[in-house]
């Protein structure tokens, strides 16, 4: 007996419409309509079939669009995410899922080396409408090799995009957008943020694909993160508000490219900010997004921009230790004090 | 079979299965975190091949690599408090049940990405040649793991330089949810050898008896100077791919017509029918194995936990400026 | 063999030799900068292969694929000004001569790492098969190629989904300085299809029509949907690796065996011994080659360079902050 | 008949002793001494033995110490980087090259999963003293998969160290500290600067294998740069002269660890700062080294650190494109009259 729900786009895995949704289910939406509406569009990698994916996002659609276009891979990632580029560049346009992004370090020749240059290379002969997503980030004691964060080594390709969504709704409208665009797309997704809950209208108008979002207007500092630290920071702001202390929070939700004019917008209201992110501070993602604002911002800048970050260690396996590697609200508190506190006394 | 030998078998067995227990226990109970991959069904595979190699062997596992660990003779302490995060478990609680080690007993992971065993192993393999050394490699790997391009990167460099190491695949027929028929094209995995000139053979991975018979030949070739070998040892697993993992992509009369081949049973009636041990000393086997297991959950619940994140990433440890010391 | 296609045959393969000559020429005299990677003495594979091809045929090739866009009928003017760097160069003179395109006629590349060419020609292959095209896929690489981890997974993928691959093997027993002994256990590649359960065999790759039947043949299998076929031709580079590697790691002795086995002249020999074409024939072509690439030398030199730096990174620009718009 | 200089440790490839030398002969000398001093080292990739190496770096040495010591490759860069790894853990030293850093896209997995992450992983019971060798860099028009750029990647990941020698007697140092050093060490070079001469003298003291250098002392401005563009620096601080700036040259000499000290003693007597790198700005390593400049120098700091950097564009093989793509002397000019002359004049 077929399952009413299977009959109806949007609605493959989950049960029934909902105004709050989860992540994963956003997300298996999104998949499903890109996927009704245009043949071109296939999914492969680990486990997307029958098994409906690691985090369910792609659950039902196996069932729904047959093997071809939902097709389960052998652990060959390097070639299948290059079985992407290849479907790409000839009327394709592929979603490869990498099971996590640690397992995308085997897939960089892939990635970089072909569908972020092959355009440029054959002199603009070629659009390679390629999705990558992958899940990533700090998850709850997988430990080193599995903890990965690779935002750093893809912001600085050209030739990609690169989302982060952090809410329901911005995963629904940033997957479609990206199965949309003819350039190639990775959907970074973090492993913590699929069972999260939020707000979920279809109907409603997407932002630009690579615009940030204030999540929190304020007064005296920016906060800048994204994907799970966008809450981190938030939890902070509530603390702050104790102390007079009124956080603006930006969720960036692109990282490249990053939403600059949005920044130097906040900052000129706020004139000091704070990026906080999960990846180790060393070279991480907020180096560029600090040294950028620093020379863009500079006249409406109090003070260097700061970086609250994860510590310059591998992630270890033990729940306290892992704990401290990354931030959390106490920490950005700690760092906002810093900041404004000798000058505000 | 000698006495001694079948009495070992059977202990690491019985102790390998309620290891997996009582750590799956433990994981329910929230005591254990992160990935956990258990070895229920499997244990022929690790004690057969282990208890056939030499202390000065080496050992390169997977993620699922508990088994291997207390064969090799890391204690059951050892490894339940590393799977608990402990300062006292055999990778100081920094590992995880994914990556367990003890350079001083040659157990060199747990490696958690699929296809590193291969690397890692041809280089103590090509080691061992460079330096002459007598001692031979273990490299396991599953039926998914040989889709990697490690695998085909790895095994040709073994065979062009003749590297002592042994490459046992425990095919369990599963890549997560997806069949062996659904991922390699040709899933007898000991013919892939042949395009490399590796010689192997498969072995019913349920029998420990054929299991080790069959690594000692490997092994005998292997030490020989012949290269390596590629034992491919047709097994399952009971339970899902990890906790994380209902497994509801098999058939419940799949998992009971393999339950019906367990190892354990199989090896109790072989060494019953055989005369090699009596019943009481596999039940005494038994109480010690229960016993075993049940010091190590309590040594790993009273033991403490690490305390220094910064600790051991260099040798030599580095001063990055981190916007605290300014 | 039909006169017409011995005369097409016979052009290439001239007119393969003339431009690679000039190419050298030149580099050396500074026209053409990068790594450029020459074809002497293995034109019959390009050509045998590539005549044997349809038109709707996708062609993958590496960086040593000059011959084969211009058998596939990229004018050698296009060819020569993308050597040149020139905006008239079949890759705008962004890609230089590692990265010959040509979209429309399906020729896709050009690529310079070691192995690619094998996920991207299953990419293609997954696509006609998901879309039904009934068109195949040429897929070449050298014999260094085999040994990355690409080959062994993307051969296992064709296999297992039946795509219309034609894996083509140019054997020309070197990865640079490295002679196929010393870098492959079982050097003869076509046997390594085995492990994947893909057919194969080897053909001389100095002989043309011989690598043209195998071709028919083995395309023929690929277009009834028997999936892919693991073609190996076995050939001889006369230069060096690239203008840079002066190819001091074979004897002269060596060289001069192989050139004895000359493609052209061993092609020649036999047309004029089948009757298939005249003397007269085969100089005039070769005037016409030669005229072919003069003519192609003169547009490359005359053409203009492309100007604009930032074009086609993306097909919608993104605006990043460089410093300079403040 | 053996070649004489073939017995002498310390003169494999080169003919003679000189007090000046090229890159690659500073570093053919110091593989041979280490070679001869410590049998645990050994060499493998791909040419590296009866080729000599790309750029002649192992030359001789296969001849003096055999295949076993000089091991030519397949083209498997993952496995042979895993297989330095595996020997690393079990007491071998080996020097790993890869060809070009192309190609160590393909080896990251080896690199950062393993090479970085066992020592931490298993509780510090190995070490892991690997060197991994690789020459990358825009070069001469070798077009976009063939002029990569990697610092940014590897700088983010705790367990490496990394080198970046830009003349003949940091090569020669960096090489043999790096194999003394315990850590698993990058040691970068750059395909244009092999043969690039210097004076070397093998007797001199070395200094810290992470130390900075100044290269040219300055008042007015620290230029910050390393490999190629340290020459770069040089050459715009000679016409900057002209305009009556006296401009600091800084080779960094290393990536991770950066030398802060020495930054900062920099800009706390020229107060400004200006970062030179051939790689794509956006997230390249210079964000590391202007944001952290920024929060750590800022009581020195007039102006916020600036960047000159590559164009964000994969590398076009036309060569005035190529040039283009990368920072000149008369780019670095313009910046640092940007920088200093609104504020002089
Ligand atoms: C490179 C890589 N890709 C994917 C994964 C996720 N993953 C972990 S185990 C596994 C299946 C491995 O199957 P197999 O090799 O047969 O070993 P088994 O778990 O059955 O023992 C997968 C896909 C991984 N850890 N590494
Ligand atoms: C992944 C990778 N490793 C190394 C290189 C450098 N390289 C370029 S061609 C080549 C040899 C390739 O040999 P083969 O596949 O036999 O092709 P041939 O050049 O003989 O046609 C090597 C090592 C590369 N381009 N890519
Ligand atoms: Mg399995
Ligand atoms: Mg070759």
């Amino acid at each position: 007996m077929k399952r009413a729900h299977n009959d109806r786009a949007g609605l493959v895995g989950v049960s029934r419409p909902a105004p709050v949704l989860q992540v994963w289910q956003a997300l298996n939406i999104a998949h499903d309509e890109v996927m009704a509406r245009d043949e071109s569009v296939f999914i492969l990698g680990e486990d997307v079939g029958l098994y409906g994916g690691s985090y369910r996002v792609t659950q039902g659609l196996f069932a729904k669009y047959g093997e071809w276009r939902v097709r389960d891979t052998p652990i060959s990632e390097n070639s299948f995410t290059g079985l992407g580029v290849g479907a790409a560049l000839v009327g394709g346009r592929p979603i490869v899922e990498i099971m996590t992004i640690n397992f995308a370090l085997l897939a960089l020749d892939a990635i970089i080396n072909m569908a972020a240059k092959l355009r440029y290379m054959s002199g603009g002969q070629f659009k390679v409408p390629l999705v990558v997503r992958s899940p990533g980030g700090v998850a709850r004691q997988l430990a080193a090799q599995h903890s990965q964060r690779l935002e750093h080594t893809l912001m600085n390709v050209p030739g990609l995009r690169i989302v982060a969504p952090a809410t329901p709704q911005d995963a629904y409208w940033q997957l479609k957008q990206a199965v949309a665009c003819d350039d190639p797309v990775i959907v970074l997704e973090h492993e913590l943020l699929y069972f999260t809950e939020g707000p979920f209208d279809p109907g409603a108008d997407p932002p630009p694909m690579h615009a940030a979002a204030v999540r929190r207007r304020g007064r005296d500092i920016s906060l800048i993160a994204w994907h799970r630290m966008v809450d981190v920071c938030l939890e902070a702001a509530r603390e702050l508000e104790a102390d007079g202390i009124d956080a603006e929070v930006v969720d960036l939700r692109s990282l490249r490219p990053i939403d600059l004019p949005l920044l130097l917008e906040s900052v000129s209201r706020t004139h000091r900010a704070l990026v906080v992110e999960e990846d180790c501070r060393f070279a991480g993602a907020g180096a560029e997004i600090a040294a950028t604002l620093n020379e863009a911002g500079f006249f409406e800048l109090e003070a260097p921009v700061q970086r609250v970050a994860g510590r310059d260690v591998p992630t270890p396996y033990n729940a306290r230790l892992e704990a401290a590697s990354i931030p959390d609200a106490a920490a950005v508190v700690r760092a906002v004090r810093g900041l404004l506190g000798p000058r505000e006394k | 079979m000698q006495r001694q030998l079948a009495h070992q078998i059977w202990y690491d067995m019985v102790l390998a299965r309620l290891f997996e227990q009582a750590a799956a226990e433990q994981y329910a109970q929230g005591r254990i975190a992160g990935f956990l991959h258990l070895y229920p069904g499997e244990e022929a595979v690790a004690v057969g091949t282990l208890r056939a190699a030499d202390t000065g062997d080496y050992v390169v596992s997977t993620y699922r690599e508990h088994v291997h660990a207390l064969v090799w003779g890391i204690t059951p302490e050892a490894v339940m408090a590393e799977l608990f995060g402990k300062a006292t478990g055999c990778s100081g609680g920094y590992g995880g049940s994914m990556h367990l080690f003890d350079a001083g007993r040659r157990f060199l992971g747990g490696y958690a990405i699929v296809g590193e065993t291969f690397p890692v192993a041809i280089g103590v393999g090509y080691w061992l040649r460079l330096t002459g050394a007598p001692d031979a490699v273990l490299c396991y790997f599953g039926d998914g793991a040989a889709n990697q391009g490690t695998f085909h990167e790895s095994l040709n460099m073994a065979a062009l330089w003749k590297l002592p190491v042994l490459f046992v695949c425990e095919n369990n027929h599963y890549q997560i949810g997806t069949e062996i028929h659904r991922h390699t094209a040709v899933p007898e995995i000991h013919r892939h050898g042949t395009a490399y000139g590796i010689p192997g053979r498969r072995v019913d991975g349920m029998d420990v008896v054929a299991v080790y018979e069959a690594t000692r030949m490997a092994l005998e070739h292997v030490r020989a100077g012949n290269g390596p070998y590629l034992l491919e040892c047709e097994t399952y697993r009971y339970r899902g791919h990890s906790m994380a993992d209902p497994g509801a992509y098999r058939s419940a009369l799949e998992v009971a017509e393999l339950r019906a081949r367990d190892p354990i049973d199989g090896f109790r009636e072989r060494v019953l029918h055989e005369g090699w041990l009596e019943q009481a000393e596999l039940e005494q086997a038994e109480r010690e194995a229960r016993a075993a297991v049940e010091a190590a959950v309590a040594f790993a619940e009273e033991s403490l936990e690490p305390t220094n994140l910064e600790q051991d990433v260099y040798v030599q440890p580095l001063d990055l400026y981190d916007g605290t010391k300014a």
